[in-house]
């Protein structure tokens, strides 16, 4: 179980796809002006990694090292492709949104980067966790990208949620603040990058005064002896 | 060769060279009087080493009695530069004292007590010097201790010895530096000697022309090597003198080399990679008392300047006398207040502040200033760079100084090599321009010693890295000897024993087996005794 | 007596930072008191905001990062953004727009990068563009000239109408910014944007009182001023006249070409350096050593890149004046610039 | 129709390719892998087996094959920067359990206390102590890597650490450590 | 050694190739009907916006024609007619501002047969955000002040923004995107009135014409 353990946090924080490893930034800062748009692009994200990481892991064994990469990109693409044709025939409104970038998840380093990283190496039930945990690391800073752009840009939450969930979301549309005149700023590509680098400011912040708060180990290590004695 | 600017140089051309600053001179401070004398001091502190490369051997011992001109020390093994006794006396200690070296440390000097009589050790005259060889002539300059007088101490003789094809002689009267005033002072009273060293320089050198470049805010030196080269046709036929704008640092060898010739010299390469070679005025002068006279490197002039001294001038100063006995001479008077007084050995751009004024005068000292704290106030706290480019537009070397100084803040070395730090001279124009009194030379100093630093560990790893590889083949040759010498000893007590028991004899296997077998069986007899006292053990508890 | 150690040169020149900086905000006088003869007194209350925010970030930044407060306030550099971004925005803009560009380039453009001189972009200008982009109705509200308005504001009008939207008598911006005709006007450069683009050609574009006879009712003259305050600046040394010159150059050379090939639908090359910002851009903003290039060729394609930038979005881009955005596009440029524009080194073969 | 076209298409051009990457495969193949030798040459080899392995050699190939870069306190700081770029990972903080970095040190033999036994001639990883058995020992300063490891198996304890010592030549331009001399006012 | 190395290899490939192309294939077939349906229901949706029901009976998406004009803008418009019992109640246009501040601006306008305005959509537009783009819907209602209004002739002086002196608010600080939105409903209008008749009588010919 420990390994399970391991995986959630690399996942979710020390090795995060979105803040640690900084992949698949074009469709993450392009798609996050609203917390429903990041949470649409995350969750297929996420579906797509955990469906390549598995397939991948499972193939693994017949594929040679020769061939490796065609192989994962033909099936991540065909994964994306699947994914973009179901979300054009039931989740048009957000396919709408979502646009280009659900292509997009094909070159999404985060992906190719985990089935050759992780999936081709581990058992399958080890790399379906681990897609779903590197999924939902990159989907939940999507969302909290997301978040403080449309509060900041546009004073409100989960507008358009029913474009994703179905008309009953409208009503999880919060507006938080009336705006006069809203930082435009947020909701355009720049205010991406200022948001997004100020999120990874603070988690590197958080991460220093963890260390310097965590005790260094003591732990002894026996020094070799070059030379005979 | 650039061939082609021959008839531009001897036309008299100048050219110009990158940046460049324009500091207060202020040398009128201290050339209005003639060199003066200085009196001999009681003691003498000579360090082994005064120019750059390795030091010599010393020839004496504590407690003997030396002469002045007297060799302390020997070329040796080393091929290092001799230094002479600067008066008469007795050694009285060979140690380890402060040397005038920015960092304040030790090294090895010898010490004199002067006994006040200054008599000399023989000198070997040779006024017709044309008879000599240039063998001959390179061994007399190298006995006599002689280093490059204008500030890099670099040893003449190794200097002169390369031979290479080469247009022009260079003898730099250019003192481009504020304050100093000593080349100007020799030029004006020793002008013929000068002229006399140049000739034996190009005789040495076997180059037949020569330029004498002075800066033009030095008129009276100009006039009379006008004067003197006017006077002796022979000479001015091959000795040119040409007036250099004032600029900061003309003086500098390379920078030099631009104005007079239009060429540069490559990067890492020396002046006689463009046929050039360089003197300065003072080891012109230095030369012509070595051949001309005999006398080795015994004394120098030097600069003493600054408003906090009494008697600004010009000093004939015996190399090793202190530099508080200098400046007590000259009449230096404390700094009242708080502020730290500077003593800058060296002009105001490139000198370096002692830290102690007992460290002695070396042949590299051109210059003692003593600035009040009016006259150069001491630095302000180092703001950020902002990047204003002031320092590139000053710089004589063409870098850009702040991309170095972020750099060497960064600690990014290749990337510092990568700039041409190498190239850097140290003239300190970009640190004088800096608004944010960045202080970059020393940046520059710092890294790059660190990269030589770093070199040095280098090539040391390397060679621990061959020695410890070294030591591993050898244990493990070693080894296998020691394997075989096993195996033939005991192929050989085999051999033996085979042939022993050919011969009659016990085999000595044989009794082996038996003492084996012996050992079983009382281990055997002894297990069945525990087994049995076991047993009536347990019978005792149940 | 104890003896100093300092490293080489000992001596110096004695131009500190805190000077030039203080020069630079000296020569923007002029430009100031044409701009309040014009637009009136809100320039004044705008300077004093900015001035106040950027001190109150220097000082806030300073104590988070344990630095010395009076350390950054001496540098003046921060004076320096402030002022230039005060001048950049309408004079009448309401107060929280000055409060947040200047908190955005102190804070973020400046500090967040490391302070005083290492931001990779101008922070007055990249402030500017974060209001602009914002705010995009306040940013564009320039107040017209007085000398076109129906209505003169006194001081208290001013502050009232930055502090509240209104001013004494109850006028909102909206209102004072009706000309004589009673319709709103635009900029020079806005108006004859939105006239070209209306099928109207450059001449007829300019009948407009706005233009009046000399490239637009105070903006030329505003010009002028900056042009004036920038020869200063050139002949005090504190800038080279590299990057002006490549900005002038670089906009009107391209302008010129097609202003001959198509003077209906062009503006001219006269109107192009008389208007908007382009002589504070010129002389003051690009040539803001901490994100200019470094050497003087690197200067010159540095204001080059600015100047042909400025016309190209001038003339097809989204926004009437451009010279904020051409300056940010061309600090991303530096890099690159210096890297390719670095001198030959001595004795690297520049001469043999 | 079309269908069938896309993955006849489709599975023809794979063959293609998986064909060329066939051919690419053996016939562009890499032999050896000279990263060991690179490490190696990035380590300060003091041979000090602070790092837990004997020699600068096996830590070298033990990086390669994964091992933790911050392990080596001679080298400090500086190698830790050069292996993670080389390795392409992020440097990290040496390892305390291993040691810290320390300014360089030479060892020296206290000559009249030294009785001779040879073990650390033994024991100097290059070969860095002359002497022989019954005979005094000596150190060749400029070859001691510093290492320490003769320092223990002495019986007597006669071998000292000592910091290399500055010199005009190797001093590293910090004008704060220069120690001033007070002069007492001449009057 | 290299043969086999291709062989393997390349069979590999194609093997993954074919299974893949098969399975996205399979999808397609599969959603090829809802997705058809889902940008039906969306055009519909926004006709319905513009043309009461009402107002008509009959299927608008499939009473659909393709028109030229260039007061339309470049290219072929589509318009969708509206029946109440086989009479002719109502019509919408794509048209095409070209002058927007950044670029065309596509439009949805529906007229009714008196040939007032009915309604009128944003359908795509490239406008500066939180300037340009209260043209959406979603965004601001101006886009209603068109309703019921109708223009009287090519020279209507109230077809314009304020600011041009008509009748249309600007909103603030924007003119540009306003203006290019009036202009061409205004056109669309003066069209409408003259084109009517032909319009309402043109076959029914978008299928098979992607938009």
């Amino acid at each position: 179980m420990n390994a399970y353990k391991e995986l959630t946090l690399q996942g979710l924080w020390t090795n995060n796809p979105a803040l640690v490893q900084l992949l698949g930034l074009c469709p993450l800062l392009a798609v996050t002006s609203t917390v429903t748009n990041a949470l649409g692009l995350g969750l297929a994200t996420l579906l797509v990694l955990v469906g390549s990481n598995v397939t991948v892991s499972l193939v693994r064994d017949w594929v040679p090292k020769e061939i490796r990469i065609p192989v994962f990109v033909m099936v991540i693409a065909t994964f994306v492709t699947v994914m973009q044709l179901l979300m054009n025939a039931y989740v048009y409104g957000l396919y709408q949104s979502l646009g280009i970038f659900i292509p997009l998840i094909v070159t999404n380093c985060a992906i190719i980067g985990r089935a050759e990283a992780y999936a081709s190496k581990n058992p399958w039930q080890k790399s379906a966790f681990d897609g779903l945990m590197m999924g939902l690391g990159f989907t939940l800073v999507l969302v909290l990208l997301g978040a403080i752009r449309e509060i900041i840009g546009n004073g409100t939450l989960f507008d358009g949620a029913d474009l994703l969930l179905g008309a009953w979301a409208s009503e999880l549309r919060i507006e938080l603040v009336q705006f006069d005149y809203p930082l435009l700023l947020a909701i355009l590509p720049p205010g991406a990058f200022i948001v997004m680098g100020f999120i990874i400011a603070g988690k590197n912040w958080f991460d220093q005064r963890q260390a310097e708060r965590a005790k260094t180990p003591e732990k002894q290590v026996t020094r070799a002896r070059v030379t005979a004695q | 060769m650039s061939a082609i600017n021959i008839s531009a140089i001897e036309a008299g051309q100048l050219w110009s060279f990158h940046g460049g600053i324009h500091p207060p001179e202020r040398k009128q401070l201290s050339n209005q009087t003639p060199i003066q004398t200085l009196p001999l001091s009681k003691t003498f502190v000579v360090p082994v080493k005064q120019h750059s490369g390795n030091s010599g051997e010393i020839l004496v011992a504590v407690g003997d009695d030396v002469r002045a001109g007297q060799p302390l020390t020997q070329p040796g093994l080393q091929r290092g530069l001799p230094v002479h006794a600067p008066t008469s006396g007795t050694v009285l200690a060979i140690d380890e004292q402060p040397i005038a070296h920015p960092s304040g440390l030790t090294d090895l000097t010898i010490t004199l007590a002067a006994d006040g009589q200054d008599a000399w050790y023989p000198t070997t005259p040779c006024p017709d010097y044309q008879q000599l060889s240039r063998a001959e002539l390179l061994e007399r300059i190298q006995a006599a201790g002689i280093a490059g007088l204008g500030g890099a101490g670099f040893p003449s003789a190794q200097k002169l010895a390369l031979q290479r094809p080469l247009e022009y002689l260079i003898i730099n009267g250019v003192e481009c530096e504020p304050y100093i005033t000593a080349d100007d002072r020799l030029m004006r009273e020793h002008a013929a000697e000068i002229i006399s060293g140049t000739e034996i320089l190009m005789q040495v050198s076997g180059c037949n022309k020569a330029l004498i470049a002075i800066e033009e805010n030095k008129p009276e030196a100009i006039a009379i090597f006008t004067q003197l080269l006017s006077e002796r046709a022979a000479t001015a036929s091959r000795i040119a003198l040409r007036q250099v704008p004032v600029k900061y640092p003309s003086g500098g060898e390379k920078q030099l080399i631009e104005i007079l010739t239009g060429r540069q010299v490559p990067s890492r390469g020396l002046p006689i990679d463009v046929g050039l070679l360089m003197h300065n005025v003072g080891t012109a002068f230095a030369i012509h008392q070595a051949i001309v006279l005999g006398i080795p490197l015994i004394q120098r002039v030097v600069t003493v300047t600054g408003e906090q001294v009494d008697k600004p001038g010009n000093y004939w100063v015996r190399l090793g006398t202190p530099v508080a006995d200098l400046l007590a001479y000259a009449g230096f008077h404390e700094t009242t207040g708080k502020a730290a007084q500077r003593v800058i050995m060296g002009g105001p751009m490139m000198g370096f502040a002692l830290a102690n004024l007992q460290v002695p005068v070396v042949k590299i000292t051109n210059c003692l200033l003593l600035p009040s704290t009016t006259e150069l106030a001491p630095a302000q706290q180092e703001m950020n760079c902002i990047r204003c480019g002031a320092c590139a537009d000053v710089c004589p070397a063409q870098l850009l100084p702040q991309q170095l100084q972020w750099l060497a803040k960064a600690k990014d070395y290749d990337g510092l090599e990568q700039q041409n730090l190498f190239d850097c001279i140290e003239c300190g124009a970009c640190a004088y321009v800096c608004p944010s009194e960045i202080p970059l030379v020393h940046y520059y100093r710092k890294a790059k010693a660190e990269i030589r630093n770093i070199a040095r560990e280098k090539a040391k790893a390397e060679i621990a890295r061959e020695r410890f590889e070294a030591r591993q083949e050898r244990l493990e040759r070693e080894k296998q000897e020691r394997l075989e010498r096993h195996r033939q000893a005991a192929e050989a007590r085999k051999a033996a024993q085979a042939e022993a028991v050919a011969a009659g004899a016990d085999n000595p296997q044989d009794a082996v087996q038996a003492a084996i077998a012996r050992a079983k069986a009382r281990k055997a007899a002894q297990a069945a005794a525990a087994a049995k006292a076991n047993d009536s053990a347990e019978g005792e508890s149940s | 007596m104890t003896f100093k150690i300092a490293a080489s040169p000992h001596a110096h020149q004695r131009r500190t930072t805190t000077q030039v900086m203080r020069w630079v905000y000296l020569a923007v006088i002029p430009g100031i008191l044409v701009h309040s003869y014009f637009f009136g007194l809100g320039i004044f209350l705008q300077l004093l905001l900015a001035l106040l925010t950027a001190w109150i970030c220097e000082a806030a930044v300073m104590r988070v990062r344990g630095r010395s407060v009076a350390s950054a306030w001496q540098d003046h550099t921060a004076i320096v953004t402030a002022v230039l971004l005060a001048i950049s925005i309408p004079s009448l803009a309401p107060w929280w727009i000055i409060v947040i560009g200047t908190a955005f380039a102190i804070l973020v453009v400046k500090h967040v990068y490391g302070g005083v001189g290492q931001n990779l972009f101008n922070p007055a200008m990249a402030g500017y563009v974060l209001l602009l982009v914002s705010f995009p109705v306040q940013m564009t509200s320039w107040p017209i000239p007085q000398q076109l308005a129906q209505l003169q504001l006194s001081l208290a009008d001013t502050w009232q109408l930055i502090s509240s939207g209104y001013s004494q008598a109850g006028y909102s911006l909206e209102q004072l910014r009706s000309g004589i005709d009673g319709v709103t006007m635009a900029t020079p450069l806005d108006s004859l944007r939105t006239d070209l683009s209306h099928q109207l050609t450059t001449a007829e574009a300019l009948q407009k009182p706005i233009f009046g006879s000399f490239a637009g009712v105070g903006w030329g003259y505003l010009n002028l001023a900056f042009l004036l305050g920038g020869l200063v600046l050139i002949y005090q040394r504190i800038i080279s006249w590299h990057i002006p010159a490549g900005v002038l150059l670089g906009l009107t050379v391209p302008a010129t070409l097609l202003w001959l090939f198509n003077p209906d639908q062009s503006i001219s090359p006269w109107l192009h350096l008389m208007s908007g910002a382009t002589m504070l851009g010129a002389f003051f903003i690009a040539t803001d050593p901490v994100t200019a290039a470094t050497s003087n060729k690197g200067r010159f394609i540095f204001g080059l890149i600015i100047g042909a930038l400025v016309m190209v979005i001038r003339t097809w881009g989204g926004y009437p004046d451009a010279v904020a955005f051409a300056v940010l596009l061309a600090n991303m440029a530096v890099p690159v610039i210096d890297k390719y524009s670095q001198p030959l080194a001595y004795g690297h073969g520049g001469r043999t | 129709m079309s269908m069938l076209t896309a993955i006849i298409v489709l599975g023809v051009l794979a063959l293609v390719f998986g064909l060329i990457l066939g051919f690419a495969a053996v016939r562009f193949k890499v032999e050896s892998d000279p990263i060991v030798d690179q490490i190696d040459a990035i380590l300060p080899q003091t041979q000090c087996g602070q790092c837990g392995y004997p020699g600068c050699r096996p830590y070298a190939e033990a990086i390669a094959n994964g091992d933790a870069i911050n392990k080596c306190p001679p080298g400090g700081e500086a190698t830790i920067k050069q292996l993670a770029e080389l390795m392409g990972v992020e440097p990290q903080p040496l390892d305390a359990a291993h040691g810290t970095e320390d300014v360089k040190k030479v060892a020296v033999i206290r000559e009249d206390e030294c009785i001779g036994c040879t073990k650390c001639i033994q024991a100097c990883p290059v070969d860095a102590i002359l002497g022989a058995a019954k005979q005094m020992h000596t150190v060749i300063a400029h070859e001691c890597t510093g290492c320490d490891l003769c320092v223990e198996p002495c019986p007597v304890d006669c071998i000292d650490m000592v910091p290399v010592p500055v010199r005009p030549e190797n001093w590293q331009w910090n004008l704060e450590q220069i120690p001033v001399t007070v002069v007492e006012s001449a009057k | 050694m290299i043969g086999k190395s291709m062989r393997h290899n390349g069979m590999v490939l194609a093997l993954f190739a074919i299974v893949a192309t098969l399975l996205i294939v399979a999808t397609a077939q599969f959603t090829e009907e809802p997705i058809k349906r889902q940008q039906e229901q969306e055009l519909l949706q926004v006709l319905n916006q513009l043309i009461p029901p009402e107002l008509h009976d009959n299927d608008l998406y499939q009473s659909c024609s393709l028109v030229d004009h260039a007061e339309l803008g470049p290219g072929s418009h589509r318009i969708y007619r509206a029946s109440l019992n086989q009479q002719a109640t109502a019509l919408a246009v794509e048209v095409t501002a070209p002058n927007g501040y950044s670029g065309a601006i596509e439009l949805l306008v529906a007229f009714t047969v008196a040939g007032e305005v009915s309604g009128v959509r944003t359908l795509r537009h490239q406008e500066t955000p939180g300037l340009g783009d209260k043209i959406e819907i979603r965004k601001d209602d101006w886009i209603t002040s068109f309703n019921g209004l109708t223009v009287q002739g090519a020279d209507d002086n109230r077809w314009a923004v304020t600011r041009d002196g008509g009748m249309f608010d600007q909103f603030t600080g924007a003119t540009i995107t306003p203006r290019a939105v009036v202009q061409a409903v205004k056109r669309a209008n003066l069209l409408f009135q003259q084109q009517q008749q032909q319009w309402f009588a043109a076959p029914n010919n978008c299928a098979g014409v992607s938009s």
